[in-house]
């Protein structure tokens, strides 16, 4: 019975969600396109949750990801690879999580099997740099500091964005759910508590840390080619930089990490926050957004999911 | 007894850290369905020998052998899969999971060929163990001694071929400690599961093992019958330090 | 001079030492002694102050003890040698005396504390510019030992000062400790060598689970069947 | 096929890289001894250098003092405000056994400082040009700048009188011996957050001291302070934790390593260079940066 109406309510809500661009003036409104960011954040910050809240691995790289599946888009599109028409397709962005996906794979191996705790959070620093020195150095196929240009022309509303960003919001959000009450999940929550013993419990730690860390980097991918065709100008300070990684962290502490609706409640309150900081003084959000991560950890380290679950002790 | 049912084998174990030689030359066997003690003072080796048993360390020197098999080096997940379940001495259930996601851990990885009704025999385990009712709880928020039952219902789960018990009774009271032995023996009747067993109450070891092996500075200094073991000087020397006045 | 009342310590939601009365003499030595986990580490802790979650009172001579931490309760006098030591391994011997002296009060003498160490623990002389990683089992618990001293405590706690070391090495450690004890420093010892400890102890507590099980003077424990049957065993005392 | 340079150009090139190279050793000897005794990295090193940059780059600016002379000031002011942020901020996380609450207060604090910098100053780059900014030693032919030799110097200074410090003052050896056992510290009764406050004072007065010989040397930005943060652990990572001689030792060794790759290679790349020693000493020298983890577990 229980089930039954949080399934209820939340398609409703998916369903409101999806209409507001009827309600309201999509191309003059604000409240449409600071939507639109809400769902970018609440697929980055899944994606930090999967790797970070339920492996237990705090990833300091995904804005590499993000960056890679917003590239990956633009060199499909400028070296016309598919041909399956670009803006919107499915196939591009689809590729774009694949690749950051196959990387982190390749990658994720000797970090994860060789560094833990701390050591991996530099170790995943110091990967994302050499990632963003490769596209800064990429010469003319990928633009080097300057980046891709891609043809903006095809832009004519803001709704396409509005709708993909609330769809892959809903299928991040519900790839996570599915992922953490499967079997895997539970090697997943396993690795987090006790590696150890989760290996003398019979779980293969690597092949499930890396198979977290890919799953991230692919939900990173996506939203990176999300925002890559949003923005028509990819360059390493736009979809490289730190803000990436720092941002998803940021909305699932606030939230509460290891959990699925924590990110949620995150990202919503991070992107009013930064609305209302966008609206009322330029400039000023990721200052606030240093202040609130500050605040976060001092006064409730679990986040506002901490704030229900400590009454039940 | 018949060399078939020896379910584990242990040939020549030696193991150093730094200057420390924790064991060294350790031979021991275990036959199927056998309950047998590991005791010595502390520091004598045994939770090392059980950290090389299940390949968390890698002996400098010697072979593990599981039903036959040489098992030698293999990772840990392949050794549990194998067949070795085991607890540790300072429980490490997964705390921030519930008992049952824990039970269903053992029971989905811990088996070579299982992951069908994993959750039957995660369900039963915890039965087994007196948990069942406990199996919505966060593993954080049980006692102590529901935890080292936890961990016994994870080893279960995962039907091994012999268990390795960490002092199982640290920490438990007089009633907590008989219903463990209950668990153990239920586990051995039923399962005919082999168990490997490091206590350091003496007596309990002696009045409910089949066999007894004694480690003292990294050395077996016996194995035998409790009998045996109670009346062995050399035992008597090595736990107290100096023979009775 | 040290009351414990009715003290319960918890680990998180666990709960380690329950309802522990028991009280330490002036000039006394008195054990704790028990199986491994049975809670006597965690009542040093307790007392020490590095482990907070506690009910109950713990007064030192009248003060309570239980909301400070750890620094200030070495400042009223009672210095705790911890399980495995715990010596800075890169630090010299002398470093680690000095370092034992930190407090304002003993910082003042520290000089004659460190001749009174090298006194005690001659062997400690000889090795003061080494590093403490580098000392043998039985030198590093001396070091530890020493170290506590330094701060000239009333109480001196020791977790285990036996374990680890050989059979010698043990006797030695003993007859020190009851050295110490004869220039008026009161020990309270935790051991798992239980033969040793009743045998120096003037009162006695066994400890089973994290509860007082038995009290007593450290002889009459020591012959006491009940003893005998928990910690060696029945079959044993046959022998 | 690779350049032979001549040996004039490449002892050049070594000076170079080691007088840049201990500016990084002497943030990474700030982050060795909070990282010795909090068991963090602290990531807003980077940017209190950069603040400190912009404090002295105002002082000049503004007051006309010499960069020289208000390190003096600068290092007090760091000293302060290292205890300063200890106390406001790390002091109840440093308490708790879940260090990534002080990792991501860390964090937290490099993304307000670094981006308040640049509401309040742009993200122009900046530098301070004094009278002596060109003068340039030649000895035997080999350019030896003189602001990067002073910083050279002065880092020497710096290096030597942390070291007297650990080894001489009781606090110091505290620091020491609370790198390796906190809890044992505490035990002797020395109060665990002095030692962490001290350890802050030192490493954010030595951000100080970078700071200043960045403004006199190098153009910088609010953001340059991260890129500067990652190379103080690279250095750290090659110099191994918990050895003061060693960190500065790392970060000349980095600057070295700068400074001959970007010659053979090509700027830019070099940064790769750094990064890709940094993974691979991480991975394979474990030695060097885990040395404590290790033994702690």
């Amino acid at each position: 019975m229980k089930k039954d109406k949080q399934v209820i309510l939340t398609a409703l809500l998916i369903l409101a969600f999806a209409v507001v661009p009827f309600i309201v003036d999509s191309e003059k409104s604000y409240l449409v396109y600071s939507l639109f960011l809400f769902f970018c954040y609440i697929i980055i910050s899944q994606a930090w949750n999967l790797v970070a809240g339920y492996t237990g691995q705090i990833s300091l790289g995904q804005h590499a990801f993000f960056g890679l599946g917003a590239y990956t888009t633009a060199l499909i599109w400028l070296n016309n690879i598919t041909k399956t028409g670009y803006y919107f397709d499915p196939v591009t962005i689809l590729l774009s999580g694949l690749v950051p996906a196959t990387i982190a794979a390749i990658v994720g191996i000797p970090l994860l099997s060789r560094l833990r705790g701390d050591y991996f959070a530099l170790g995943t620093l110091g990967m994302g740099e050499i990632i963003k020195v490769i596209f800064v150095k990429g010469g003319s196929i990928t633009g080097a500091s300057d980046g891709l240009h891609l043809p903006s022309s095809v832009y004519s509303s803001i709704r396409p964005y509005y709708w993909t960003g609330l769809f892959l919001a809903v299928f991040a959000t519900l790839l996570i759910y599915l992922i953490v009450r499967s079997r895997t999940g539970l090697a997943l929550k396993a690795i987090r508590e006790d590696e150890t013993s989760a290996a003398a419990h019979g779980i293969h730690v690597l092949k499930y840390k890396v198979l977290a860390f890919s799953i991230g980097a692919f939900l990173a991918g996506l939203c990176g080619s999300l925002y890559g065709i949003y923005l028509f100008h990819i360059n390493p300070d736009s979809v490289l930089k730190l803000d990436w990684t720092l941002y998803p962290i940021l909305m699932c502490v606030i939230g509460g990490t290891g959990t699925i609706t924590g990110p949620l409640l995150g990202s919503f309150f991070i992107s009013t926050v930064f609305s209302v900081a966008d609206i009322y003084f330029v400039q000023m959000h990721p200052v606030m957004a240093g202040i609130l991560i500050i605040l976060v950890m001092k006064f409730m380290p679990k986040g506002l999911i901490g704030l229900t679950q400590r009454k039940e002790l | 007894m018949d060399a078939n049912s020896v379910v584990i084998r242990l040939e020549r174990i030696c193991k150093r850290f730094g200057g420390l030689q924790v064991l060294s030359d350790v031979d021991l066997e275990v036959h199927e369905g056998e309950i047998v003690g590991l005791i010595g003072p502390n520091g004598a080796g045994k939770s090392t020998l059980f950290n090389v048993m299940t390949s968390l360390y890698r002996p400098d020197r010697g072979g593990i052998y599981l039903l036959g098999k040489n098992i030698t080096g293999l990772p840990p997940h392949k050794i549990c899969r194998m067949g070795i379940a085991r607890t540790f001495q300072l429980v490490r259930t997964f705390l921030k999971m519930s008992v049952l996601e824990n039970a269903l851990t053992a029971a989905v990885y811990g088996q070579q060929h299982g992951r069908k009704n994993a959750l039957q025999t995660a369900m039963e385990a915890l039965e087994l163990v007196g948990l069942y009712e406990k199996k919505d709880m966060m593993t954080v928020h049980i006692t102590l001694s529901d935890r080292r039952l936890l961990e016994l219902a994870m080893s279960l789960a995962s039907m091994p071929a012999i268990t390795l018990l960490d002092e199982p009774m640290a920490g438990l009271n007089p009633s907590e400690t008989q219903n463990l032995l209950r668990v153990i023996q239920r586990g051995r009747n039923e399962r005919n599961t082999a168990v490997l067993w490091i206590e350091h109450k003496v007596n309990a070891v002696l009045d409910f093992c089949d066999r007894v092996a004694v480690l003292d500075y990294g050395l077996k200094i016996a194995d035998g019958k409790p009998d045996e073991i109670a009346n062995d000087p050399k035992v008597i020397e090595a736990y107290l330090g100096e023979p009775h006045a | 001079m040290l009351e414990i009342q009715g003290l319960n310590v918890f680990y998180g939601d666990i709960q380690a030492v329950w309802d522990v009365s028991l009280h330490v003499d002036e000039g006394s030595i008195v054990a704790l002694v028990g199986a491994n986990g049975a809670g006597k580490s965690t009542l040093l802790r307790a007392i020490s102050g590095i482990t907070s979650a506690k009910e109950g009172e713990i007064l030192f001579s009248g003060k309570s003890l239980k909301k400070l931490p750890p620094q200030d309760i070495v400042k009223m006098g009672i210095s705790h040698v911890p399980e495995g030591r715990r010596l800075f391994s890169n630090l010299t011997v002398y470093e680690n005396l000095k370092l034992g002296a930190y407090i304002p009060r003993s910082r003042r003498s520290v000089t004659q504390s460190i001749e009174r160490a090298y006194d005690l623990f001659p062997v400690l002389k000889n090795r003061m510019n080494q590093k403490a990683g580098a000392l043998s089992g039985g030198e590093q618990q001396m070091l530890a030992i020493a170290r506590a001293m330094m701060s000239r405590p009333m109480i001196l706690m020791l977790d285990e000062p036996s374990l680890g070391l050989s059979p010698m090495l043990v006797k030695t450690m003993f007859e020190l400790i009851m050295n110490l004890n004869r220039q008026k420093v009161t020990i309270l010892l935790v051991e798992q060598n239980i033969h040793q400890a009743l045998k120096i102890a003037d009162q006695a507590y066994v400890l089973e689970n994290g509860k007082i099980a038995m009290t007593g003077k450290g002889k009459e424990l020591l012959s006491d069947p009940e003893v005998q049957k928990a910690y060696i065993g029945t079959r044993w005392s046959k022998s | 096929m690779l350049e032979i340079p001549n040996l004039d150009i490449f002892i050049q090139l070594l000076i170079n890289g080691i007088l840049f190279g201990t500016m990084y050793g002497i943030a990474a000897i700030g982050l060795s001894l909070i990282f010795g005794t909090m068991r963090i990295m602290f990531l807003a090193q980077g940017s209190m250098i950069i603040l400190f940059a912009y404090v002295s780059y105002w002082f000049f600016e503004l007051l006309g003092l010499d960069p020289y002379i208000s390190l003096f000031l600068i290092v007090l002011i760091g000293l302060g405000f290292g205890a300063g942020i200890y106390h406001g901020l790390f002091k109840g996380a440093a308490a708790q056994e879940d260090k990534n609450i002080s990792l991501l207060i860390a964090v937290g604090l490099m993304f307000l400082v670094e981006n308040l910098m640049t509401v309040f100053w742009t993200a122009d780059p900046r530098t301070i040009s004094t009278g002596y900014t060109s003068l340039v030693f030649r000895p035997m032919g080999i350019g030896i700048p003189f602001n990067r030799l002073m910083g050279f110097i002065i880092a020497l200074f710096a290096t030597t009188g942390v070291l007297l410090f650990l080894k001489k003052t009781y606090i110091g050896i505290a620091v020491r011996a609370a790198a390796e056992d906190m809890e044992a510290v505490t035990l002797l009764g020395i109060n665990p957050h002095r030692v962490n406050s001290v350890v802050f004072a030192i490493g954010t007065g030595l951000a100080g001291i970078a700071g200043v010989e960045l403004a006199t040397i190098y153009p910088f930005d609010p953001f340059f302070g991260f890129i500067f943060v990652l190379k103080a652990m690279i250095a750290l990572a090659i110099g191994g934790i918990g050895n003061v001689f060693g960190a500065l030792l790392g970060g000349i060794i980095l600057g070295l390593l700068e400074s001959l790759s970007s010659f053979f290679i090509g700027g830019g790349w070099s940064d790769a260079v750094s990064y890709g020693v940094f993974l691979l000493i991480l991975m394979f020298r474990p030695e060097g940066l885990m040395v404590r983890s290790v033994k702690k577990a």
